[in-house]
């Protein structure tokens, strides 16, 4: 087994699916020639040719609108948008068209695509190159919408949402390219080697879509979150000593109900965690379905530990990202507060 | 008109977006480069889905007025437009249309049938009830979903071609838009896209000189020409009669065959006259001179080309009253088929809300429709 | 007073601030000459000239960006976006530009600006002429998100809105602009004449952004709802003689979380109503709200009335839409349930 | 190249999109119809002006280097560009520029400190350590916020300049884009309001030749000049030498002109070279050859001035130098006297995380403030 960053995870992802299915195009802003602001994609055009990999106009929506029409021919195109800050201008081809086009044609037509984009802050990038815009993609039906938090998984999810047969929103937490990162910017940078989730088949394999996945098995309250946040959530458990259950989402839509709702039946207790801003976000319907299920078993009521709703600053980078420092002292709450 | 070369240079044709192209003169005759020689039987093929494209929507305006469906589009005085070019492509190749192209699916000889039946949202509607009338979707016939959204579906075109071109493949797209919707965002990532890649695609705007309630001078369409837009992304294009069958054909076939030879892109301006109110919901008293489109500008095209083949000996005002009586009783017979089935969405089925959404359900969605009960 | 439809009432609004303010500009398509394809600008272009009230190009990114220009100069633009459904085009300039340009500035350009658009179902549109995209507007911090349900209140809000200093989505319901609409399509339509909320002052007023309002006081539940649902809402709760406590939003953000807390904790119960896909969907917020503020006082689940999770369909609109059946029934659910 | 009469009609005018305007020669003489008369005070001004934004953004990269600042851009080579345009500028009139535009503060006299501390997103930042570096605004300064977003304020500039019209003002936008840019479809919008509202703006497209890593081909730049998408819609349009501050000046002056008299919009292509990385986070040996940003296309905008200057006996090698020396101190000190506020973000407020997100702090934000503790 290699050893891979989740850049090199999520480029081995394209690179086995270029090579099996010829299908696959992949394209976007500075991803042929040069292969990426992150690297995503480095020596691919060069493996694969200039009209499978390629270099795009700096046009969100004609980014996602071609793929579109590609995906309408019969092709599985996999489309970089630079940042996820950046998405907006193709706002209006994923709602209207990706998402509407199977239903509106009754199956004749599909956007069998996957829209990678990187997401979330921590690497003081100020307020446009650091949003989690995952909540305006889980209200929009047709759409199926992946965080990863591991090279292993953003591999074997990525070669899903490729294979999957619906558009898929692919979101990579940038922070976790090269290392996890448990909150502290003051520690040394860590990196995925050595790590076991940096352990990744060379070949094709996948991670199922709409499966979550246990961080830590744990016994006093859960914490539901994905992304980034997997890994401030156990250096929270670990500095506090409460004993978390910490659930990884990998997939918000598809939700997987069923896992979340069996830890906070175990534990009563319930933290939701995540970098975006706190209203309407992606905790919101999660808090709302785990207290739909999970109403009688509850001992305090669902914490949401979130973003601020505020743009994200530059400055202030550390005050606005759920730290393990808060997170810690919300935890602390969650398990006083009084059932 | 001048008729360059396909493979000419881009730079040598510019004044082709300024000027009009125009084939069938004052006398119905025929005449200029672009007259070329159109097959016969093609042309009484086009007069007669010109008529029955017409007849169809009259038809529709009377179930429309009956309630028995909600809303309906015309494209009276556009038919020469959809349907001289699709006489032009091949099997296999996509129109990305909008809604004022109706005349692609019956000059195919869709079936009629379903057309109303999508149009009454009934129990025998291809699309299940849930699109709005008029937004069909054919993909055997090259026709895409028809999307309720101006604009979006023209870089999906050039989408389309550039995987063709990808391919290694000939089919070609045809990318549909209205003078108005021109304004719209996608037509620039379109022409970028178009500019870039240099896929095979056809680009058609519709200048039917008319949004709803703004004249073409509100998408900027007084101080150039749409034609013009193209060049400065150095795409090739054409501005033409779009109510002259032939025009429309010949100039069609030219773009087509630039594609097909992989020469690039070509943008074709059609230029032409709402007659009709924009739809049902519309009444266009109220912002544009009854007068003006009782003068019809530029002329009905079904007329002009019965003219011209009667002028060629080819049809007779006989055969054209028999044909017109034809199509209306087709039209009548057919709605009253398609009737059957149900009006104004009886017949569609609840659990249809469901299917389609994605592939496969998944569980929140068999929940929900178990909370709706079906 | 005179009496008014929503139409009139809205069309009152902007009549008021033209004459009042001559900073106050209106355009977007149609909305010049012919007055608006629903009509809500009728009459006044002839009123105020085409430099005050215009038609704009068919680009929605362009009719919001501009509106940003003018605002940054000193305008105050109360712009038409047709659909609601067709608001996508404009979702980067709306979230990117006219929401952040307080915060980033620091306060130097602001985008005092009004989005007007019809939203909801019920008038037979389809997935393009049907949608609620409100929680698209409630993630996004610097918005301000506005549903009215009476002429009363949409004339008010609207005058508030246009008066605001920050950027302010204003849906209106489409289905309410020419009656109240309480969900059963089968019976007569009912007109604004007559009605105490179509009873509305010529002249300038304003009802404050960010207070809800009483529609029905009741003890047994509290019914949370805003546009065309809380007629609905009524509905169901005179059809199963369910007494019932409904608030009208009438504001989503900033949102009068205290009218709700104060219902809820009174009555025990609530149901959270709205047209839009239930999926993070507003009404996910406002359960999360709910049971962080509620949690000790609830004796059932808070449940959630929604638009599935799926377009609009337009054969089936009635089997889509929330209406007085469907609510009925999970109102009855609600009582039933044990706590 | 000819200089038609400001009020010509824009048809008259086309040649000038695909032609390059320029003054200065070979031998650094100011030739031809461009070439009007510049007062020699403001081209020592606009002279010494670029030479303070190249010493500005040296020391920039040094506090860089120096882990004092996360983030830089660079503007070297395309000086000429925002210096020449502002001084040809008004006080009230506004611009909408891009990250690579900060000689429009410079040769102001915006206090460079000011600028530094925005960098630094130190206490004394303007924008209160909320924006990435560089994304200045100074409304004072009609500088307007700059987004981060590619392409969204070239609209803002036409809607800013559509209000003044309103107003009966005579104050005019300019609004700025790169030509990587200018495939984003907000540039669209743009054009197509500018033509049908005809407001008083001059658009500028700042083609540079490179986007990040890819050229400008991959912007449609291959088959037209980025100044020939403007015809389509009736916009005249210029192609200038960029890196000529008397063209640049020369042009600038006949377009606000232009607007300033209500003759309506005008774009003008500026055709530059950036010969540093895109910005602190790029390495441009990944994609273009060396030998390309070497020999430096169009020359520098700075020795070509210097030469002409010194060339009529308003400037001297000597003098130059001099200038070199008390500009590069002059920014080695005000960046000594910015760091005494703080670097990296330190002194940044955590209750301006709150600040001006709405005017009034909702309640929610004021909860969300007190769980931070601040
Ligand atoms: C994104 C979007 N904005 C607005 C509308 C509403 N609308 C439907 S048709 C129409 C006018 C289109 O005019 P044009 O493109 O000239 O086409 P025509 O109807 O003349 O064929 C408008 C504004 C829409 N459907 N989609
Ligand atoms: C909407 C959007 N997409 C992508 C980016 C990332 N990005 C920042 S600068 C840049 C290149 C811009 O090139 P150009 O317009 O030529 O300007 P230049 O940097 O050459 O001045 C890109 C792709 C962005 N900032 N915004
Ligand atoms: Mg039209
Ligand atoms: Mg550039």
């Amino acid at each position: 087994m290699a050893q891979m960053s989740m850049i090199e995870a999520i480029r081995s992802a394209m690179d086995v699916m270029l090579g099996r299915d010829e299908n696959v195009v992949v394209f976007g802003e500075d991803v042929g020639y040069f292969g990426g602001v992150f690297r995503c994609t480095a020596g691919l055009q060069e493996k694969y040719g200039s009209s499978r990999v390629f270099d795009s106009p700096i046009n969100e929506s004609g980014i996602v609108g071609a793929g579109i029409g590609m995906a309408a021919y019969g092709l599985r195109p996999c489309v970089e948008v630079q940042f996820a800050d950046y998405i907006y201008p193709a706002y209006d081809q994923i709602v209207s068209e990706a998402a509407r086009l199977r239903y509106r044609s009754a199956g004749q037509f599909t956007a069998s695509m996957t829209i990678r984009s990187p997401c979330g802050g921590g690497i003081f990038g100020g307020q446009t190159h650091s949003q989690s815009p995952e909540a305006l993609f889980t209200h929009v039906s047709g759409l199926k919408t992946i965080v990863p938090s591991t090279p292993y998984d953003a591999k074997g999810l990525l070669i899903s949402a490729i294979e999957d047969d619906d558009p898929v929103i692919f979101l990579e937490p940038k922070r976790l390219y090269n290392g996890p990162f448990d909150g502290h910017p003051d520690r040394p940078a860590q990196s995925w080697a050595g790590h076991p989730q940096g352990e990744v088949p060379e070949d094709h394999y996948t991670v199922p879509i709409g499966k979550a996945r246990l961080v830590r098995d744990g016994s006093d309250a859960t914490i539901v979150t994905y992304g980034t946040m997997c890994f401030v959530a156990e250096a929270a458990a670990n500095e506090t000593g409460i004993d978390a259950e910490i659930i990884d989402l990998r997939t918000l839509l598809p939700l997987d109900i069923d896992t979340i709702v069996n830890s906070v039946r175990k534990t009563g207790r319930c933290m939701i965690l995540h970098e975006a801003t706190r209203t309407s976000g992606f905790g919101a319907e999660l808090s709302a379905q785990i207290q739909e299920e999970c109403f009688y078993n509850l001992e305090a009521p669902i914490v949401r530990v979130t973003g601020w709703d505020t743009p994200y600053p530059h400055a202030q980078e550390w005050h606005y990202f759920p730290g393990p420092e808060r997170v810690g002292r919300e935890l602390a709450n969650l398990m006083e507060a009084s059932s | 008109m001048r008729r360059p070369e396909i493979d000419s240079d881009p730079d040598d044709m510019k004044d082709l977006a300024t000027s009009l192209i125009r084939v069938l003169n004052r006398k119905a005759e025929a005449v200029g480069p672009w007259a070329g020689d159109v097959d016969t039987h093609l042309l009484l093929h086009g007069l007669r889905s010109m008529m029955r494209t017409r007849a169809f929507d009259e038809r529709m305006m009377t179930l429309q007025r009956q309630g028995k469906t909600s809303f309906y589009m015309k494209c009276t005085g556009e038919e020469a437009i959809a349907i001289g070019q699709q006489l032009a492509l091949s099997l296999g190749d996509m129109n990305f249309p909008t809604y004022r192209q109706q005349g692609l699916l019956i000059c195919q000889d869709y079936p009629i049938v379903d057309m109303i039946c999508q149009i009454l949202s009934n129990e025998r509607d291809p699309l299940h009830g849930r699109q709005l009338p008029v937004l069909y979707s054919a993909r055997d016939y090259g026709f895409f979903t028809i999307s309720g959204n101006l604009g979006t579906q023209y870089i999906h075109a050039v989408g389309w071609a550039m995987a063709s071109a990808i391919k290694g493949d000939t089919k070609i797209a045809t990318g549909w838009i209205g003078d108005g919707s021109t304004a719209e965002n996608d037509f620039h990532a379109a022409l970028v896209n178009a500019s870039v890649y240099q896929p095979p695609v056809v680009l058609n705007i519709v200048n039917n000189q008319w949004a709803i309630s703004s004249y073409q001078g509100i998408a900027g369409g007084d101080l150039a020409t749409f034609a013009e837009r193209a060049l400065g992304y150095g795409i090739p294009s054409l501005r033409v009669d779009g109510n002259d069958f032939i025009a429309v054909h010949q100039v069609s076939k030219w773009a087509i065959e630039r594609a097909r030879r992989n020469l690039g892109p070509t943008l074709i301006e059609w230029v032409t006259y709402r007659v009709a109110p924009h739809s049902t919901s519309d009444d266009p008293s109220k912002y544009r001179p009854r007068e003006e489109s009782a003068a019809w500008p530029l002329g009905d095209p079904i007329l002009r080309l019965k003219n011209h083949v009667i002028q060629r000996g080819l049809w007779s005002e006989e055969r054209h009253k028999q044909a017109e009586a034809e199509f209306d009783e087709e039209m009548r017979l057919t709605a009253k088929e398609a009737e059957r089935y149900g009006v104004m969405g009886e017949g569609a089925s609840d659990r249809d809300i469901f299917e389609d959404v994605y592939k496969e359900m998944p569980p929140h969605l068999r929940k929900q429709r178990r909370e709706l009960g079906v």
